[in-house]
């Protein structure tokens, strides 16, 4: 038996003893496990990997599985995430959290990330609300979804997240249902094995704040067509379906940004040492 | 009055050969493109490497590029720690809105002014003192010898005034203009000689001979800290530009690529905060460099790594405040943000180096602080020592026997946030088979898990604050001089011109002591007792309007309540001359 | 002990007959969806209408939604500011992960525990203090009355158990109902009677016979910080939502709506209090709220209003920190980034409450002292008033003769920063002809035009300290009560809590003085130093670990060195036992 | 002659007596004297407009008019004027920075902006640099140009504003040239005009930090084609035009997002007033 077989991981490996804050029936739980069982298909160890997010529901997430997580603040998924891959490429980093901390408060770090085209996989679970602060509206709200903070609905037209995506630069662009866990497994699967930065939109229904979303699972149904790289076409899709349309969407081919990095790997910071001659020389007069 | 003119005053006021004196500064002036800043540079280097020490500070006028320039070049024998009060020689290639600098030029009768235009109508700054007027014309002397240029022959006239040697500057004029050819080098060396022929019709006191000791390095207090953040092991950088602490960040750029590390230009302060906590957390020692505005976009994130223990070192060079404020000028009112910016209880490190080359010594040990206890250290640096050249002693190489508390073998009982003896962790990194864990903000259990129970939040606060409370800090935490019973406590860039102030009041250093942080927080108020034993007066010195200083001593120290205070904003710098003239008020 | 329980074991260990006792706290336990805040809540409102003050708090466990909660009602015929010590009755629904507040959950022998689940087994929490055990079938129960449920049931068994008029809980019961129809109401009724008749076999003090005075609201501390802003002419608000701010701002945006204001939902709080900053500068008064987290991302921007001139009204409403702390629990600690946090010299306001009731007030205050000297005011509100509900007397209308300075016709000289006697400039709005100016954060001349000079960073440095150190705040600064030779200093929510105590220790209130700053920042040296005339001892009380106030204090003001400091984090909320024991143990 | 004819306004009456701090040849220069040539032609009073920037050279533009203006701080000029105009929407108010400012650290301010649909018109000199802190990278920034802080140039795909801007919910998009003044002021009168956000993105050589991009004067053209309403045309022709089109290239029709605010207006604010009597209501137990 070789080591290899030795650890034959299964998705129960990546998942922590931590009981999760969700409500009974929030579509979390779903994502939660298509993780795991996409992290047992991927087959890397789960000290390799790392889970990161923001605040939120949806960003208790890093904490429910096996592997180094960071649970930051709100927001800040995506640059954290950043600093942590370009410094230790060696590992697999998965960044996750919710609609109001990737697109709203987030929204700026969204814009780069696609842009900057790190290897990273973003999970998004949009449940089009806020529900840890209880139930505000969120980018991708209904204009009408009436609530406390904004009587009557936002009347905004809702943030598309793919179409954003697309236009920022995303290397990887796909819309999953927490209903399916093991079709969205699949999409995970395939997102973490893309090069680059790849957005893996989850409509994931906040059944206390928003129980109305319970119906989506009648409403999602699997792109039609293949998934493409032409971005311009892929935007174009995106634009004119239903929001319901499941599957990889835009699958493009941009090299992922890796300056070299060989300092640290695994060894531990801060060996505070001499000079260095090269250095030194630029301050002789 | 720098010691330069104290001399010249005793003994050459009419001489019209010229005298050594161990201190000379002067003044380059001019509008866009003359020049002013590649010839005050030449000569500071010069000066280098004739053994002087030197400091050379830039000011500009509002206009993004293209508009008036000064530069002010002290050199002595001695180190030079802040601009003499008055210069000795002004240089004017030309006068256009010379008026602007009038708070930061200071002329006496005895400065001599040479106007490189013939005929100008000089401004009031140039006039009023009734200094000695020289005219050199520039504009007749560059059009008769064909490709020299006017800043290279006023170079020429300063160095012959002030006594530099001519090797040194020929050489390194040649050096410069070495890509531009054969004919630049050689006109270049023909400016230079005319100017050194002008000068010779002028007196001035040269400077004395150099002592020949040391060899001599040239450095701005941003290289200083970029460089000393490396010696750390600083090795992952993600920042956002911004005035004047990018030039750390220009510097370190290039060479952390070089050393296989990397510096990221991040789409702004929030997110750079977060990408070095993010390479910190992965095990890299990290740093992101910023100024007050910036400072404040992060602290947010910074209490986050306080709560998840993540070692980070920020720099911030302090400039004019508050808000946007005066982004090229110099201040020291960021301390209360550096100290108390965090929301909640956040204990964290913050530190103050007291030099342009203490820039270097403060953020290697910032970072040895930051690693040792898994906590974010706040360097607090300022436009004063940042954006400065300074000739210095080439500084020491030390190293700290730091090393980030790793969880190697984490076994099926690893907590990442047990509670140890010293209140440090071991922190195991991503990849350590074992050490799985999630760093979180939220308060916690000793393994991570959120927790909102009484218990954890008052262990694990404890543990945050005892951790740098009961640190082993060493004799680095103030710079301590003289035993004198009367003492100033001060920081930061206030500490040079406090010590040359000092020098002048009691020369033999039999009634003054300095105390200078270099540790500001947290407080170490037994070892400042200890400092401060036997002193019968005590003076803060600082350059902040609220006092910011000497509120935070008040507050942390038990502060004898006689101590008094000399505070003031910028974004005039401190001279010894003001210093002095309060110490000596005080003292009587 | 409540006041209750000193007479209960005086006079009623084993009675079976009622007393009163004129305060008596209950607390109703349930896992997710048993409805024991529905049920406390009515019997707060009940108990309101019958004329006696309240105070309920809540508890949750770390679910989001679904999970166990507990609420704690302290109900008396004297204000309540912090709940009793320990309770009188427990009424458990059931006991699912009751364990889970025990730390804030104290029983004593006296507690009359009843249990709503038969022959549970009872939690440690329920039993260890050794208190009368009872049980109440409500699953049988409910079973035999159809349509009732065990929440009102309970309601009843509580209303009865402690001297609740039943009219008032029928009348509550069935306005809530009413919407569900007519059996709907008469199942409701059904269960409370059917409480009602259980509660008549326990034995327990009742409430004494409420005063009939003034009448009362039911109000949380969120809900008066924005009705006191409304008060204070607010107008325009922008916010991202935040734990535990969140309940201002869904308070506010319908009745924003309603008088012609507007609440905007911003994308972060980067936007929204840049939001209110662009509003103000238009002319309205405006307010955000937010928590730690959401402060520490404004600072920048708050620093821009203190050099722009703007004023603004920003709430923190403090939880448990550092970093994301704890969202759900009350704690000091957001003091120092309130006074301290911005860069630069930056003077503002800081404010803080000292009750439910005086987060109205001092809103309203707040934004009265905002636009009068146009500064960002600070309004430190916390977890423990914000979600808490108060039965308090109905606040007193006040009028505070606001009137922001409007250069209503500027003329050909007008200077938007101009150097005027109180340091406050008259605003040109938008509009006005003649008024046009650009307001700037950077350092700039009374017009408003960006300058680095030293003069102009001198004069509006000192204009904007002095406009907010010269204003004459009155006597709203602090609340001072008793005068004793004994001071306690305090502020915020350990106010209440104190003045429980010092009632206690000190009944005849005549060893004890109470001094509650509302006015955090700028200090009042001489008013504070006038409150203290004649004490002898000082006191210091604050729930934060690293003592903020306490070093605010030391700070900002000649605090003798005699002065004592009680301080400790949060979660844990301060009891009046706790205050009372420390001050015997100071006084002693 | 009546108080209208009485008062006809010139771009000079739109411009202030400060000296521009801008390098001598700088794009700003242009964009300027557009911008008071358009304010000429709308012919609102100055005291009726206001100008609101962030932080960089060609946020310094309020000061440079004779409107009211605001120069706030970095990155936040859209937010600011988000403010001001729905508390005031009797003003004409007009947001401008650079490339910096707007796409960089402003970047999700504007993507939120051009979500809401406020009724604004944004600025932006695109001089590709971040000019005011002497030379870094912008978003806009080619993937090879070196510099100090990025040796060997970011290698990142530039950011597309036009692109975002219309996936974002932009409601008028045009690009244009500081070479141009009067084409530029023209774009700028009809996005003033045009309700909602419009985004007018402008190219300004920085002469300073980026000397090659004087060559701008020689690339640019007028778009071939006229401006269209269907979003998804423009964002397919923005992609895929050569960056040196210039006209209106997307004029929509969502309607602006303005709530009701009758509270200030040109009343100084904060009355401090008696109660509501209706709020008091709510409070009786
Ligand atoms: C700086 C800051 N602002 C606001 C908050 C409050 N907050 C916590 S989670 C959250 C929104 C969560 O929404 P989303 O990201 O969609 O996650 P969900 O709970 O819906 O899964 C907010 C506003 C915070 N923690 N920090
Ligand atoms: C919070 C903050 N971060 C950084 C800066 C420094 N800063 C000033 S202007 C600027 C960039 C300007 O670039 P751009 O917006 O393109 O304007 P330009 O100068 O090119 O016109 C930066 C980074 C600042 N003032 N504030
Ligand atoms: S509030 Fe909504 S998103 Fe949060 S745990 Fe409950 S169901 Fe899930
Ligand atoms: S640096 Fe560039 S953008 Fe700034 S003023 Fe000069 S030319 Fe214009
Ligand atoms: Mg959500
Ligand atoms: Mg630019």
């Amino acid at each position: 038996m070789t080591a290899e077989t030795a650890r034959r991981l299964t998705a129960r490996d990546y998942k922590s003893a931590l009981k999760p804050v969700w409500c009974p029936g929030c579509g979390d739980f779903s994502i939660l496990s298509a993780i795991t069982m996409a992290m047992a298909e991927i087959a890397r160890p789960p000290e390799e990997v790392a889970v990161i997010s923001g605040i939120g529901c949806s960003s208790r997430v890093p904490a429910y599985t096996n592997c180094y997580g960071f649970h930051g603040v709100h927001g800040r998924a995506l640059p954290l995430a950043t600093g942590l891959k370009l410094s230790r490429p060696d590992l697999l980093v998965i960044a996750a959290g919710g609609d109001g901390d990737g697109y709203s408060i987030g929204g700026n770090h969204f814009l780069h990330a696609c842009r900057r085209n790190v290897d990273l996989t973003y999970i998004v679970m949009d449940n089009q609300v806020y529900g840890m602060t209880k139930g505000q509206p969120s980018p991708t709200t209904p204009p009408e979804w009436d609530s406390a903070m904004v009587p009557g609905g936002t009347g905004l037209r809702p943030f598309h997240p793919l179409v954003i995506a697309l236009a920022a630069g995303a290397n990887f662009v796909a819309r999953a249902f927490s209903g399916d866990p093991s079709g969205t497994a699949q999409i995970l699967v395939d997102a973490i094995r893309h090069p680059g930065f790849s957005l893996i939109e989850i409509l994931s229904p906040c059944v206390t704040f928003r129980p109305e979303e319970r119906e989506w699972a009648k409403q999602v149904h699997p792109a039609a067509v293949e998934e493409t790289g032409d971005r311009a076409q892929a935007a174009r899709r995106v634009l004119t379906d239903d929001g319901f349309n499941t599957g990889i969407l835009y699958c493009g081919d941009r090299a992922p940004y890796q300056p070299a990095f060989a300092a640290s790997g695994m060894e531990p910071a801060g060996g505070g040492a001499a000079g260095n001659a090269d250095f030194d020389m630029e301050f002789r007069p | 009055m720098t010691q330069a003119e104290t001399q010249k005053r005793a003994s050459v006021p009419d001489a019209t050969t010229a005298l050594a004196s161990p201190t000379i500064a002067f003044a380059m002036l001019g509008s866009g493109g003359s020049g002013v800043m590649t010839a005050a540079e030449i000569l500071l280097r010069a000066a280098a490497r004739a053994g002087y020490f030197g400091l050379m500070t830039k000011s500009f006028g509002p206009q993004i590029r293209g508009g008036e320039a000064a530069a002010f070049v002290t050199l002595s024998t001695q180190p030079v720690e802040t601009q003499a009060d008055q210069v000795d020689l002004l240089f004017a290639i030309d006068w256009k809105n010379a008026g602007r600098f009038a708070g930061e030029l200071q002329l006496s009768t005895d400065t001599l002014v040479i106007s490189g235009e013939a005929g100008a109508e000089l401004p009031d700054i140039a006039t009023a003192p009734r200094p000695r007027l020289e005219e050199i014309n520039l504009k007749a002397l560059t059009r008769s010898h064909k490709g020299t240029r006017p800043n290279m022959v006023a170079l020429g006239a300063v160095a012959g005034a002030i006594g530099l040697p001519r090797d040194a500057i020929a050489d390194l004029v040649q050096e410069r203009l070495s890509k531009k050819g054969e004919a630049a080098m050689a006109q270049g060396l023909t400016a230079v000689d005319l100017g050194f022929d002008e000068a010779a019709n002028f007196a001035l006191a040269q400077l004395a001979p150099a002592p020949e000791d040391t060899p001599r390095w040239i450095i701005s207090g941003n290289q200083a800290a970029g460089y000393g953040a490396i010696r750390g092991g600083v090795r992952f950088a993600a920042a956002y530009p911004i005035t004047p602490a990018t030039e750390i960040l220009e510097w370190l750029a290039p060479r952390l690529q070089k050393i296989g590390g990397l510096l990221v230009q991040a789409e702004d302060e929030l997110a750079s905060i977060n990408m070095i906590i993010g390479g910190s957390f992965g095990g890299a020692a990290v740093l992101t460099a910023t100024s007050g505005p910036g400072l404040a976009l992060m602290s947010e994130s910074i209490g986050l790594a306080v709560a998840a223990e993540i070692p980070l070192l920020v720099i911030d060079v302090m400039r004019g405040g508050p808000s946007t404020g005066i982004p090229t000028k110099s201040e020291q009112s960021d301390l209360n943000i550096a100290v108390y910016g965090l929301h909640g209880d956040a204990p964290h490190v913050v530190t103050a180096p007291n030099s342009i080359s203490d820039c270097l010594f403060t953020a290697q040990w910032s970072t040895h602080l930051a690693e040792s206890m898994q906590v974010p250290a706040i360097m607090l640096s300022d436009q004063s020592f940042g954006q400065a050249l300074g000739i210095v002693e080439k500084p020491a190489e030390l190293a700290f026997a730091t090393r980030r508390a790793v969880a190697e073998a984490p076994g099926q009982d690893y907590q990442r946030y047990a509670l140890t003896a010293t209140g440090v962790s071991p922190m195991a990194l991503p990849g350590t088979p074992g050490g799985q864990y999630t760093a979180d903000g939220l308060e916690h259990s000793e393994t991570g898990t959120p927790s909102s129970g009484v218990a954890d939040h008052n262990r694990q606060l404890e543990k945050r604050l005892r951790k740098v409370v009961d640190f082993e800090y060493g004799d680095h935490w103030a710079q301590i001089e003289g035993d004198g019973t009367a003492a100033i406590v001060t920081w930061g860039s206030a500490t040079g011109p406090v010590r040359q102030a000092m020098r002048r009041v009691d020369p033999e250093g039999r009634r003054l002591r300095l105390i200078s942080l270099r540790l500001i927080s947290p407080a170490q108020p037994a070892r400042l007792a200890r400092a401060l034993a036997g002193c019968s007066q005590i003076l803060v010195v600082e350059q902040s309007q609220m006092a910011q200083f000497f509120g935070y001593l008040k507050a942390q120290f038990e502060l004898p309540p006689m101590a008094d205070l000399y505070a003031r904003p910028g974004p005039q710098p401190f001279r010894a001359a003001e210093i002095a003239a309060k110490l000596e008020e005080w003292l009587s």
